[in-house]
């Protein structure tokens, strides 16, 4: 493709403009990046707003990391020829919940039942755990012949049927949880954490171009090493993150949050590296349970690029 | 729905088959990856696939009834605002520039307002629909209207024909080879208005397996896809619009 | 009674490279009943003078009154036969001729019968299904002549009605014509450039000068008639209306 | 740019401000809630306050060039194929079929392959432009070429006219009355779909700008871009098009 | 030496409700330097003959050999005056009057000097600059000459020219063309509705019968030149030809 010119001194990152990529924003925002892979390397980033569209960026060589839900590094996985698209490290847990509209009568999972329900896309990380929720409760969605009527709409579009009252409850991810509980007055039936193992799953996950990172091996390393200094920081300096993350919404979409909105979200998740991979694995399994995984069975066992950071980066100096 | 051989001539065929083995060929030789190009033959596996269980079918008429209406309305309002933006200079001048103007909008951003005044409903999805083809079927028709040969209307006024007897006796057969373009285009826009908007609403229909198929990163469902809605758009085509527009030539003596 | 007065009729064109005066001043009076012929030099406005008095086109000075009201606006009491037919190519000839009488409501069996009478009158009843693009020249002039004789109007504009016709064709039309008007008694304006035509046809033969043009002069033609081509009678007035038009057309020449 | 009092006319003005006007009382009297139907007062707000930061001229003109060239491509390419189409009837047949059917594809659609083939480049979102405008123009020109009296290419080849003397001699100012309508449609068509590439691609321009309103529910900014949107496209309209139109009317005697 | 011949030239039409053959096996055999006028009924196939000759249409059968070779497709050796006009729209007076030297690469400048050599013959030098919608129908009939005659074509296929030319300015017309085909001894069909000019014009009268057509008849016109309409010397053969005309037209009313 056009785009890619030698790889040598670039790094390519994609991320979107959500409170559970904090780890880039801050990173980028906050000059951790940079210092960290030196001036040889120069860092290009992208905003995307949805998992496919940064797979495709993946795929058509136009990035090299990415953060994404495990939804959609599950499909880059399975879908890149040779299984080019790997993960490389966790970015975040946690952070979803069922928001109930405030006119509804939904108490309960019992309660599901001939309402109508969203989640912001079709196979993306809420909407995987609502289908399952369902089929858990012995629920089936309209298209199958159900009862709870299932929307794939973009969280923008959630937020103005939650203002007209068109539907009675959505699966969404941090902030727009906290934005439809604190600003429409929605009731948080349940944080998603609380269904899995442990409280815990993978939310967001850093993927890789795998030809890159054999490429680029020291590049990638000091990438990482800040990637986990990031996570310390944030989790030691939530208020100021709350800060980083306000200005970088400004100067990119020229609009910021409330503090309060950013705190409740931010207090919702999790920053952490660790993928957690049960999860990914368990997330897999209701994925293929509903047919988005292919018609030719999966095999995960490939999924995580082992990468020895610390050796990498003792050579090297 | 007869298609007769006329309509499938040997060189379309020829021609269709050899984009197709063109396709295999790149795609064996593996300029691209399989998962940015897929085959033919993997295309055509999805389709089965998929026409097998039925979902394709089921897409295929869900979108084609809202198509129908929002075509209908788009048509109907079209034929009507072009003529009198053409014969009467107010309008041309403000609800005929509304509309144009309207019309720079990408029916994406239509979505929020859509869903804001109809909810998800298909009254929103036929919106949309009927936004996106209506400038087509207006602006034919003004174009038509205003190129008609003065000396028929003036004809047609000293014979006494005024008001809508001038409009459905002369304005509208006058400017019919051009409306017909009209309403082919507004039937292409309102096909496309229909499957972009089922893919924002993600609510049945093609664009919804289409929007599934982008979303799990599936190409070749999306190629799958992106053929049945060609190839529902040209066999319309060439039954409907091919017949109406060779009929109305051939009786002016354009052929 | 006065049918139609044409009073000080003026009007002027502009053109990439000059202002143009068509009309410089018609005068005309036109009695209930009158058949006029007007010629005049190729350009001079005569079918600018139809359009006018047709409703179709207004002056910029003076105007058209017609049954003591001043025109403002066409109608299908003063029909006109258009010098280049303006059929319709979207109908088949007879519905081309029965457009006006559709247009008054007049139902379908009555307006087949009398389109019927004038498509056999202009030897087209065979072509009575064809369209427009079909037909030769002659044909298509012989259609509009037919669709306009349908309306049965007050006043007839023809112009250059019988152009594209053969001689003998003509010759059987301008029988056609006078007995039309002999029987109906209906006011016709008619431009022709062949004078031997207009003495066939007028009581009245008026003569426009060139641009911007004035009529020249008045001729009125009592012969009795039926009146054709070959008779001697008219050979005298033939020759004054050519003394009166061939200095208009050196004059253009200048 | 210069824009005449001729273009903006006191109905056209009135026209305009009764509908803020109505809005306003729809906003005042509080329908919906002031966060999805915000006033016209706030979106004034939102525009000037763009407008200050220079994002949106900045926007407008990344939009505008990238418009400039799917716009050429479109155009170039439509009429060419157009004239072809109408002339040959093995291309209209073959190449003609395919350009119908690639349109009823919403550009939504492109957009993957887009960013497959071409990256995140200017040069997808110029493909996306293209492909959503040329049909218009191919179309348009097509219907022009074929509604040619016959007359005129008869008395063109009789005269010595052929090939490309035909088409630039005859065929083209022929059906140019036609081929305005059609660019007048390219036009809206391109600059509708640079703005959905953009939105899509989220990169820089306009559509930007409209999605960053949209993500963050901003209704008040949404409302601002698509009225910047119409604006530029109403502007375009009535300085490039209009005066073209009328031009070349008022050439035919048509006005 | 032969020019043109056309061999049994038969050419059918189909219409709604009827087939018709308007050529019925036309033979005709044109020398080089021959001024041949086409007359029949309206309608006959006049022009449909001319536009197989200029290769516009192909015949049903028979042939058109022109300078020995079948004529296959149109050319600027033959150049056809459309009988309604097919002037250019788009184009001023003078360019369309140049179209066809444009055509032919001519630069300018001599472009500029030829049209401006026809346009004063037609009268309209002070139109050159007018579209064609803003002059009347004689006036138009006058660029589609000049358009022609500017082509100095070997073989000239002219529909009814003068059709609506007033009788002045084609007695003018008259006089230049028998100039011009003197001058340059071009071939030349012409079709006419008008006796008196055929035989002020033609070396060979041809008559069409009614459809299906054939010729009827030709006649040799050898008086001396100028010729003009009111030659009494033509009176006698315009009777011959109105003799053969006459039952045509009897015939096609049946
Ligand atoms: N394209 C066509 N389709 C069907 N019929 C046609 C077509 N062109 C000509 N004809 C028929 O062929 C016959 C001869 O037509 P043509 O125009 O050659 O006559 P013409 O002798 O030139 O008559 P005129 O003197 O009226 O111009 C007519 O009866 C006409 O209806
Ligand atoms: N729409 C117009 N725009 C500009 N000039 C026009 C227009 N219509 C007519 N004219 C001019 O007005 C004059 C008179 O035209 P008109 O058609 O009335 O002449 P006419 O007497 O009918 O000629 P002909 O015998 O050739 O039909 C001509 O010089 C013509 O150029
Ligand atoms: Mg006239
Ligand atoms: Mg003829």
């Amino acid at each position: 493709s056009s785009s890619d010119t030698t790889h040598e001194n670039k790094i390519r990152i994609a991320y979107f403009p959500n409170i559970g990529h904090a780890i880039p924003i801050v990173g980028i925002e906050k000059g951790f990046f940079e210092e960290s892979i030196g001036n040889q390397t120069k860092i290009e980033t992208r905003v995307f707003d949805s998992g496919p569209q940064a797979i495709e960026s993946l795929f058509a060589n136009s990035i090299d990391l990415a953060y994404v839900g495990p939804g959609p590094a599950i499909n880059g996985f399975l879908n890149s020829d040779n299984h080019n698209v790997k993960i490389l490290a966790g970015a975040a847990s946690g952070g979803a919940s069922f928001i109930v509209h405030p006119n509804s009568e939904i108490n309960s999972v019992s309660d599901f039942a001939g309402k109508k329900i969203a989640t912001p896309q079709i196979g993306n990380t809420q909407d995987v755990s609502l289908r399952h929720y369902l089929s858990e409760n012995g629920l089936k969605p309209a298209e199958k012949g159900g009862s709870v009527t299932v929307y794939n709409i973009s969280n923008p579009d959630i937020y103005t049927l939650f203002v007209k009252g068109d539907i009675d409850g959505a699966w969404v991810p941090e902030p727009w949880a906290t934005i439809l509980e604190t600003e429409l007055g929605g009731k948080r039936l349940f944080h998603e954490e609380e269904l899995w193992p442990n409280k815990e799953f993978a939310s967001v996950l850093l993927i890789a171009n795998v030809d890159y990172v054999e490429k680029n091996p020291i590049i990638i390393a000091n990438f990482l090493r800040s990637h986990y200094e990031t996570v310390t920081w944030i989790n030691t300096n939530p208020v100021e993150t709350r800060i980083v993350f306000n200005n970088f919404l400004n100067s990119y979409l020229g609009q910021s949050l409330s503090d309060d909105v950013i705190d409740i979200a931010l207090s919702n998740l999790v920053i952490t590296a660790d993928p957690k991979p049960n999860s990914i694995f368990s997330f897999a399994e209701r994925a293929d349970a509903l047919g988005y995984l292919g018609r030719n069975g999966y095999d995960l066992s490939e999924i995580f690029l082992h990468f020895d950071m610390n050796s990498i980066l003792e050579e090297s100096t | 729905m007869i298609i007769t051989g006329k309509n499938f001539t040997p060189h379309r065929i020829a021609f269709y088959a050899g984009i197709i083995v063109i396709w295999q060929i790149i795609s064996m030789v593996g300029v691209w990856p399989d998962n940015i190009f897929p085959s033919p033959y993997e295309v055509a596996e999805d389709l089965a696939y998929s026409a097998a269980d039925g979902s394709l079918f089921y897409g295929i008429a869900t979108s084609m009834w809202r198509l129908s209406i929002g075509l209908a309305i788009a048509i109907s309002g079209g034929v009507v605002l072009g003529i009198f933006m053409a014969r009467v200079e107010v309008i041309n001048q403000t609800v005929g520039s509304l509309v144009l103007g309207l019309q720079s909008i990408p029916s994406i951003a239509w979505v929020p307002l859509a869903i804001l005044w109809f909810g998800l409903t298909d009254v929103g999805i036929i919106f949309v629909t009927a936004i996106g083809a209506i400038f087509a079927v207006t602006i034919n028709t003004y174009t038509g209207v205003k190129n008609i040969d003065p000396h028929y209307i003036e004809a047609a006024r000293n014979m006494g024909a005024k008001g809508t007897q001038l409009i459905t006796a002369v304005l509208i057969p006058a400017a019919f080879p051009y409306m017909i373009s009209g309403f082919k285009q507004g039937w292409a826009f309102a096909w496309r208005g229909v499957i972009g908007a089922e893919l924002l609403f993600s609510f049945l229909g093609l664009g919804f397996l289409l929007n599934a198929g982008r979303s799990l990163n599936d190409v070749s469902q999306v190629i799958s896809i992106m053929i049945v809605i060609m190839v529902i758009g040209l066999v319309i085509d060439t039954v409907v619009f091919k017949k109406l527009e060779n009929k109305v030539m051939s009786r002016w003596g354009l052929q | 009674m006065t049918k139609l007065e044409a009073k000080n009729i003026v009007k002027h064109f502009s053109h990439e490279s000059h202002k143009l005066t068509a009309l410089g001043g018609i005068n005309l009076k036109v009695e209930a009943g009158d058949f006029v012929c007007l010629v005049g030099p190729s350009g001079c406005g005569k079918s600018t003078f139809l359009r006018i008095i047709a409703g179709l086109e207004k002056p910029d000075e003076g105007q058209i009154i017609f049954d003591g009201h001043p025109v403002t606006e066409t109608s299908p009491e003063r029909i006109m036969v258009f010098q280049e037919g303006a059929l319709f190519p979207w109908l088949k000839v007879q519905d081309n001729v029965e457009f006006g009488l559709k247009m008054a409501g007049i139902p379908k069996e009555e307006r087949a019968k009398i389109s019927n009478r004038y498509l056999d009158m202009m030897q087209l009843t065979k072509f009575a299904n064809s369209y427009t693009y079909q037909l030769s020249t002659g044909m298509k002039q012989r259609v509009a002549i037919a669709r306009a004789l349908v309306m049965d109007p007050d006043v007839l504009l023809m112009d250059e009605p019988f152009a594209s016709l053969d001689a003998q064709t003509r010759d059987l039309l301008l029988v056609e014509m006078q007995l039309i008007w002999e029987k109906t008694k209906k006011t016709i304006l008619f431009v022709t450039h062949n004078v031997a035509e207009a003495t066939v046809l007028g009581t009245k033969i008026a003569v426009f000068s060139n641009r911007p043009s004035i009529i020249k002069k008045e001729f009125e033609n009592n012969s009795p008639r039926p009146r054709i081509t070959e008779d001697e009678s008219l050979l005298k007035l033939q020759q004054d209306i050519l003394a009166e038009l061939r200095p208009e057309v050196k004059k253009s020449r200048e």
